[in-house]
């Protein structure tokens, strides 16, 4: 129970930092707010006016105030060039990429893991060899790389799957699978080559070790061996790495997203970015951080469902 | 804000539309079926819906749907009648006297009157609104109702061009009052469509609206998916998932036209690309520094390299069958040589001049061009480099901030030419980032304004283009192409395209069984 | 069931092969033994010496390591008739493994899953080879945790790994092994991990096993002393072959090899150094006759060396969002001694109790909480980093327990063994080299050996290396924290002997920190037992080990374990009180330590109330 | 079947050929290949396939993709290595400080970084990216500073591990300053991992920046780099895949080199991944 009470209060104390680090990075970004706003009619009195009214000439601390106060009162203003209001916008892309970022996981997960226990039971045999340098060439190649060639091959050549978009599951559940599995698979491939890599480690670790032995010395099938008692093991520290690479993927959305038209936190902070619609950056890098923090949060959390040493620590 | 072809409110244009595709052709002659949802793959992503604020092509050719304007203009860009029966202008110029088409309905239910008109024009003026053309209003004195279908706008002064610019949705769109606060999320107008709803960035919906006053539209549903990619488009397209797409990949273009199973609308001009000096950068305060830049750029090249062809070279940015357009004028061959001795004839030897070509990515073929014409800056001796901006950045770096040495921009083809020569180059000029101040230039373009005569205010303007080009204050490339692509099924696109070439009118598109 | 004349293993000619990159090395060649129905077969061996190779070969797992059965035969008088255990298919092995014959481990630590319960891994053998209902299955291995004499079974059943103390888990790994009633049970250094009193437990509950079943026994160890306890028959083996074969009796009274002798002779024995007056060399078979060492005992020296007062250490165990201090490890609690001129005062003590922090806060390699450590007179705690370093550590040395970690892995010996003389600027420009070449030999190494990198060397050449860094400052007193425990006994002998040369020719002091009885027995003038960080004992070699009167000494002595089968102190029902916890909550001040002279010099820890 | 020893450990020399084939490339290519002949262009061979004359095919602006891909590896491994350099410079003191002095000085900068490392690398990037300006020196930069937090991590966790070895200890006693300690025995101890580190992270570095140049973000046209060459083919993919595919190989292949070096390294030089015997 205070193992969950501190994680929280250093979830609260990261936070803070999360946001302190984006509202002082973004407040660095060249060309301020009002001239956004202005933009073609941008004159030098109007401008300092809008600024006076924005509030952009009170000291840094006191915008931070403002804006982590509007933040944390769910008032996350508007955008900018979009004119919509943050929050729903931001609510409405991140379904779109949790929608990929989980489907790519659980794609990657679903083939790493056994993968990766197959490749550590014949470790250095050619299964191993196989996997492992299977999995190298996937880690090797971009994933933008990876939609090019998916794009290439099943849209444009194959045409069995649709290149582009993104459709609410809550209206189509078949179209937004059709409409995500591309995506999904430029990002989940890499990171199912890498989680491959970490399957095997940890399992070529796990596999060497006393209680495997014990296992064996019961007379029990290797089956259970390997299944039971090494994969129960290994669960703990590959779901880290999967945690870990939570962060990666909201990374390579940016990309993806983009090439996709697939329209998510990636694409919405990227077309932040190009148009310097500072409070819709300010919200959705916030948010992006945030989600990758409380996803490491949630893997702690299950580790320790996982693994009973860490319960009473 | 305001992407890509901004300025377009400013704008009315027309150009032949062209029809390819034999299928098309035929079936356009059978009748109308009313029913079904048009998908139109969208090329870009709209973005503030309130039709005074947003500035963007991409909105307002979404919106065209939406909203209808007081008056309007034909194909030959004249101003005709719309949401107003009939428009009267006193003999002074000051007063004009709209008396509105009864019976309108607003997608809210409510019927138009003066008032809404009122409130819209109202709400366009008020600094507050932050709407784009509020300046459309400047010399309003008043506007008076004097009943519920007569509307009474007075000017201080007289200003030529503004019956023209409420042809536009842009300053001239009626929207029912009170409706202020929706716009920007959900807009409510008089057009042929409702506005259902709009996934950012993702698809915008629009709904026939039974009770438009010009008769309900053949389609139940317009659905415009938002695919800023090309190639993406174009598979959509392939693939069936799109109807339509606009801005058809300008390479890939001849393929589309020759394939049998698909339509191509093309028209022409979209509009104008220029290349610009900033007359302030010290090499280019030498007339003979520019003019040696225009001999570097072979024209017909670089619309060949940048936009495959789909284009026209020209040296006038005038509306081609506009009066003022100067055909006299021929742009300056390539001459390397030439460049180069001018360049030292200004004091510049090979590798002495270092400039910076300022690009902006919103326009990927600015890229391609700035790319092509950095090769030839470098056979002339001239250590060039690009920078590509977002929209953003070159908005703020080189429109407001005027900081930059070379850049590349295009206009929509501004057919009123004060709007064009005044503000783009006047020293005084709304959009003269160039800090261009040329004395024969300025005395032209005032003299203009006060020149009566159309004949003669022509003439004054192909002055204008004559001193612009000789001067070389900027390099005028091309006019360029429009297109749509089309399913055979899509029928009635002949009348797709707005006379400003950007917008596109689905009233009477409609979809063959 | 066969009679005791049919061996109920034998193994004929077996050699294990290993593929490497380098080729084939060869595990274990040529060796045979058998193993009779409930006898105690004992393979004892240095590391490398194909002991583990022998037993896992049995239990067909040494493949699982990536080692082949080449030759021979592992005959097993198995329920289903005699099977030849080399030749037999997986599935048959399965049901030989953990049915027939079981197998513990050495670390108990790491012999359980971590994840799953105890029932869970008590119950799946069950399950797979007896085809137990999971009622069926919980009900046997509760019988069998009370077999191996766990307290509250229940509970433990629901208990994970972690949540039971070492000598708890090697007990139930026994109780997993026992599960199935094997007829062979073969135990694979099952003590080496073990702290002295659990070790003892656990040989005794082995030993009672064995009799109440009527099961054989193939323990595999290092340790001479555990043979000498355990074993009815013994085989020795060195390098991978087996060396010699016999009754433990004869193989300790009159061993036929010269391996077997020399491994004797490098044992120390507790008991042995009864009466003598100081530390004595090792009788190592091969080397010169030693010279009894004249330690120089100054008794009552006035002046001592080193004096300790009312040490005290506690480490803070930190926690929550800043980090804070949430509670204190009291490793060292108001200890006091001090160590003359010359002599060695040994710590002697279980895992945990304070005897390396004790060492470690002498010379400040652990900051110390209170308490006065005075070297001449200097108190060492008062001192700042500069002097600590320019008074401290120019007197006091340490040698660290892993000869593999105690030098730095990227820098040649001889640099290492410079650091010192320059720093200390006790030598300077060439006189450098000469002086280590001087401390190579002085502690018997080549010289050759200065241009190397330790991993070019044995765990013994690298703690000779250490004790050479060591004795560059010349230093007054080394503190040798567990200095001999890794390496192999002929090997400790000799680093044990060369301790004790150098301290009767340069009149070092040692404070000796060790977990060995009958090494420290070996080596020390004067003994101080640790409990739970504090000193509950202090005195004369032979008032500790002849006279102990603190009943931790007591129970510490007992369960030692002695090189000779004819002292066997292995009994059952042995139980010894678990330490508890040293973990105290910030702001805990115990007690003082209060004790009582028994005799003179000889200190006793008055007992608390609690 | 057991894979041979040879042919595992060729692993580690496979990667080392490609590894430094490439960084021949980057090296010689502006030596022997003029530079203009990276954006020479050809109106009349665009997007043309691979033939005799372009032996790779040309692009969009018929520029000949052999002579980009060969001289855009000097751009890409140029920005990686700085950036990968930048961020030990960067990382190591850092990681160092904080793993040896430990305390309050670690938990503020492990706090720091902690933090840092809930953005995204790219996000990161791609924001520093923006915040400075497009240009070589500040996607090096960019690149360098998103990376420095896990360089960071990994050496405090090496340089603690490692100041709790007994030599360390040994060295203390040895009468050395904790400057010495640190250079001379702590520093040569994590070496290793900082090696192993640089690779994988040089991997990651080249995947950045084409990442970023893809996004119009890293370097600037019609300079050659990979991640610019990828980011101008997709308007081609269907019709001229090769314009993808020529740069992307050339990545792909980049980056397999530095993670089979990077891997055999690892395997060489921890002895705790040494065995599977």
């Amino acid at each position: 129970m205070s193992y969950l009470v501190n994680r929280l209060l250093s979830m609260m104390l990261t936070l803070f930092l999360i946001s302190v680090i984006t509202f002082t990075v973004t407040n660095i970004l060249p060309g301020d707010v009002a001239m956004m706003i202005m933009g073609t009619q941008s004159n030098p009195e109007a401008l300092a006016g809008l600024r006076q009214s924005l509030g952009l000439n009170d000291p840094l601390i006191v915008q931070y105030g403002r804006w982590i106060g509007g933040m944390l009162t769910g008032d996350w203003g508007n955008s900018l060039v979009f004119k919509e209001p943050i929050a729903p916008l931001l609510l409405q892309k991140m379904k779109a990429s949790a929608l990929i970022v989980l489907f790519s996981m659980s794609i990657a997960l679903v083939c790493a893991v056994p993968l990766g226990v197959w490749a550590a039971v014949h470790a250095n045999r050619w299964q191993d060899t196989a996997a492992s340098s299977a999995s190298l060439v996937g880690v090797s190649l971009p994933d933008f790389f990876w939609g090019i060639m998916l794009i290439l091959l099943f849209a444009r050549g194959l045409g069995w799957l649709p290149s582009s978009g993104f459709i609410d599951p809550a209206d189509d559940i078949w179209g937004a699978m059709r409409h995500a599995l591309l995506p999904s698979l430029a990002l989940g491939l890499g990171l199912m080559a890498h989680l491959t890599r970490m399957t095997r480690a940890t399992m070529t670790g796990i596999l060497n070790q006393e209680f495997i032995r014990v296992a064996r010395a019961k007379g029990l099938d290797e089956g259970t061996v390997v299944w039971r008692y090494g994969l129960a093991n290994a669960v703990g520290p590959v779901m880290t790495v999967a945690g870990l690479q939570v962060g990666y993927l909201f990374g390579s959305i940016i990309v993806i997203e983009s090439l996709f038209n697939f329209t998510g936190m990636g694409w919405l902070t990227y077309q932040a970015l190009l148009n310097r619609d500072i409070p819709l950056i300010q919200a959705s890098v916030f948010v992006i951080a945030a989600v990758v923090m409380l996803a490491n949060l949630i893997v702690d959390l299950l580790y320790v469902a996982v693994d009973p040493r860490i319960r009473l620590s | 804000m305001k992407r890509r072809d901004f300025l377009k409110t400013t704008t009315a244009l027309m150009g032949g539309t062209i029809l390819y595709g034999a299928p098309a052709m035929a079936a356009s002659h059978s009748a109308p079926v009313t029913g079904g949802t048009l998908i139109w793959g969208h090329s870009e992503t709209t973005q503030n819906l309130d039709m005074h604020q947003t500035g963007t092509a991409s909105t307002g050719r979404v919106l065209q749907n939406v909203h209808d304007s007081i008056v309007t203009v034909d194909k030959d860009l004249k101003v005709i009648p719309n949401l107003a029966e009939s428009f009267e202008q006193s003999e002074d110029g000051l007063v004009y006297t709209f008396k509105l088409r009864p019976g309108v309905m607003f997608h809210n239910g409510k019927t138009m009157t003066s008032a809404d008109v009122k409130f819209s024009f109202d709400r366009c003026r008020n600094p507050d609104t932050g709407a784009v053309n509020f300046e459309v209003f400047n010399n309003v004195a008043s506007i008076e109702t004097p009943d519920d279908l007569t509307v009474i706008i007075t000017l201080g002064q007289v200003n030529a061009p503004f019956l023209s610019r409420l042809a536009e949705n842009g300053a001239g769109v009626i929207m029912p009052e009170g409706s202020g606060e929706v716009q920007g999320t959900t807009p409510i107008g008089c057009g042929p469509f409702k506005f259902v709803r709009r996934e950012f960035g993702n698809e915008v919906e629009l709904e026939r609206f039974d009770d438009y006053w010009g008769g309900p539209a053949y389609l139940d549903k317009v659905i415009a998916r938002e695919i800023t990619e090309p190639t993406v488009r174009l598979t959509g397209l392939r693939t069936g998932e799109l109807h339509m797409i606009n801005d058809i990949p300008a390479d890939r273009i001849a393929e589309i036209e020759a394939d049998p199973n698909l339509q191509v609308v093309a028209w022409f001009p979209l509009n104008w690309d220029f290349v610009n000096f900033n007359h302030d950068y010290e090499p280019f305060k030498n007339p003979k520094v520019r003019e040696a830049f225009d001999y570097m750029i072979d024209k017909e090249v670089l619309l060949e390299g940048a936009l495959w062809g789909q284009g026209k070279t020209t040296a006038s940015p005038s509306y081609p069958t506009s009066a003022s357009y100067n055909a006299a004028l021929t742009q300056r061959p390539q001459d390397i040589e030439k460049a180069k001795a001018l360049l030292s004839e200004a004091g510049y030897g090979p590798g002495d001049l270092k400039v910076v070509f300022k690009a902006t990515t919103n326009y990927p073929y600015h890229i391609e061009a700035a790319q092509i014409m950095l090769e030839w800056f470098r056979m002339a001796g001239v250590d060039a480099s690009i920078e590509q901006l977002t929209w953003a950045d070159w908005l703020s770096q080189c429109w407001v901030d005027k900081d930059f040495q070379i850049t590349m921009m295009n206009f929509f083809t501004l057919w009123e030419p004060d709007f064009l020569y005044y503000s783009l180059w006047n020293t005084e000029g709304a959009f003269n980032y160039r800090k261009i101040s040329n004395p024969m230039v300025d005395e032209l373009t005032a003299k203009a304004r006060v020149t009566v005569d159309p004949a003669e205010r022509a003439e004054v303007y192909k002055q204008v283009q004559q001193v612009v080009h000789d001067e070389t204050l900027d390099v005028v490339l091309w006019f360029r192409n429009g297109t749509i692509g089309a399913q055979p099924t899509v029928m009635g696109l002949d009348t797709i395209v707005h006379p400003n070439g950007s917008n596109l009118r689905f009233h009477k598109v409609w979809l063959a069984a | 069931m066969p009679d005791g004349n049919t061996p109920l293993v034998s193994v004929e000619g077996l050699r294990v092969e290993f593929a490497s990159d380098g080729g084939t090395i060869v595990g274990v060649e040529n060796v045979s033994f058998s193993v009779a129905p409930g006898e105690t077969v004992c393979i004892v061996g240095e590391s490398g010496s194909g002991k583990s190779v022998t037993s896992l070969s049995l239990m067909r797992l040494v493949e699982f390591g990536g080692g082949t059965i080449a030759e021979g035969r592992l005959r097993f008088a198995g329920q289903g008739g005699e099977i030849d255990l080399a030749q037999a298919d997986p599935e048959t092995m399965r049901g030989i493994r953990g049915n027939e014959i079981g197998m513990i481990f050495q670390e108990p630590m790491t012999s359980l899953n971590p994840v799953f319960t105890i029932e869970r891994q008590m119950t799946d053998g069950l399950r797979a080879h007896r085809g137990l209902s999971g009622a069926q299955a919980r009900q046997r291995a509760l019988e069998l945790l009370q077999e191996v004499r766990i307290p509250e079974p229940e509970r433990r059943l629901k208990q994970y790994p972690h949540e039971l103390s070492g000598g708890m888990r090697q007990r139930v790994v026994i109780a997993m092994a026992m599960a199935c009633r094997p007829r062979l049970l073969i135990a694979d250094e099952p003590t080496t991990a073990l702290d002295v009193t659990i070790q003892a437990e656990i040989l005794a509950l082995i030993d009672r096993l064995k009799r109440e079943n009527g099961m054989a026994v193939l323990f595999i160890t290092h340790d001479m002393a555990v043979v000498a306890q355990m074993a009815d028959r013994v085989v020795v083996m060195y390098r991978g072959n087996l060396v010699e074969e016999g009754p433990v009796g004869r193989i300790f009274a009159a061993p036929q090899e010269e391996y077997t002798r020399a491994l004797l002779a490098a044992v120390p024995r507790l008991g042995d150094m009864r009466g003598k007056p100081g530390p004595e060399p090792l009788r190592l078979v091969g080397a010169d006759a030693p010279d009894s060492v004249q330690a120089a005992v100054p008794p009552g020296d006035p002046e001592p060396l080193l004096q300790v007062l009312h040490l005290t250490t506690r480490y803070p165990v930190k926690g929550g969002l800043f980090r804070r201090t949430v509670a204190n490890v009291h490793a060292v609690e108001d200890v006091s001694f001090d160590i003359a001129k010359g002599e060695t005062l040994a710590l002697v003590g279980e895992s945990g109790c304070g005897k390396s922090s004790c060492g470690r806060s002498i010379l400040r390699l652990a900051e110390p909480t209170s308490g006065q450590v005075l070297l001449d007179r200097t108190d060492v705690l008062a001192l700042n980093e500069r002097d600590l370093r320019r008074k401290v550590w120019r007197d006091i040395q340490m040698v660290f327990q892993d000869p593999f970690a105690s030098l730095n892995p990227y820098m040649r010996l001889a640099a290492q063994v410079a650091e010192p003389l320059s720093n200390f600027g006790i030598a300077k420009g060439s006189e450098i080299e000469d002086r280590i070449a001087a401390l190579f030999d002085r502690v018997e190494l080549p010289r050759s050996f200065m241009r190397r990198f330790p991993h070019e060397l044995s765990g013994g050449q690298r703690q000779r290396v250490a004790i050479a860094r060591a004795l560059a400052v010349s230093p007054k007193l080394i503190v040798a924290d567990e200095a001999v425990s890794a390496l192999d006994v002929s090997v400790q002998a000799q680093v044990l002997n060369l301790m004790m040369e150098l301290q009767s020719t340069l009149g070092i002091s040692y404070l000796f920190i060790s977990h060995d009885m009958a090494v420290v027995e070996r080596v020390s003038h004067r003994v101080g037992v640790m409990y739970l960080g504090r000193l509950v004992e202090i005195g004369s070699r032979a008032q500790i080990f002849e006279n102990p009167r603190h009943p931790y000494t007591h129970s510490l002595l007992s369960a030692v374990p002695i090189a000779d089968p004819a002292r066997r102190t292995v009994r059952d029902d042995l139980k010894f009180r678990p330490i508890p916890s040293p973990v105290f909550p910030v702001g805990h001040e115990p007690a003082p330590s209060v004790y009582d002279e028994v005799e003179p010099g000889h200190l006793v820890l008055r007992q608390q109330a609690s | 079947m057991r894979i041979p020893a040879a042919f595992r450990r060729s692993k580690g020399l496979i990667g080392a050929i490609l590894v430094l084939s490439v960084f021949l490339v980057a090296l010689l290519a502006p030596v022997f290949i003029p530079e203009d002949w990276a954006t020479q262009m050809d109106m009349r061979a665009r997007l043309s396939p691979p033939t005799w004359a372009h032996p790779l095919g040309t692009d969009q602006l018929g520029r000949d993709l052999m002579y980009r891909v060969l001289l855009g590896a000097q751009t890409s491994i140029y920005i990686a290595s700085a950036a990968v350099l930048m961020s030990i410079v960067i990382g190591l003191p850092l990681g160092l400080i904080s793993g040896y002095v430990g305390r309050t000085t670690d938990n503020v900068l492990m706090r720091l970084v902690d933090t840092l490392l809930s953005f995204p690398a790219l996000l990161l990037a791609l924001t520093i990216s923006a915040v400075l300006g497009p240009n070589l020196q500040n996607t090096i930069i960019a690149i360098g500073i998103a990376f420095t937090p896990f360089l960071a991590r990994i050496i405090r966790g090496e340089a603690l591990r490692v100041a709790q070895m007994p030599y360390v200890e040994g060295a203390r006693t040895a009468g050395n300053s904790d400057f010495r300690i640190i250079v001379h025995h702590i520093l040569p101890n994590i070496m290793p991992a900082v090696i192993v580190q640089s690779t994988i992270s040089l991997a990651f570095a080249i995947l950045a920046e084409a990442g970023l140049s893809f996004l119009g973000l890293g370097t600037q046209p019609p300079d050659a780099s990979w991640g610019l060459m990828i980011q101008a083919s997709r308007d081609y993919l269907d019709r001229a895949p090769w314009t993808a595919l020529v740069p992307g190989v050339a990545v792909a292949v980049t980056v397999l080199g530095l993670n089979m070096f990077g891997d055999a390294l690892r395997d060489a030089l921890d002895p705790r991944a040494k065995g599977g015997s």
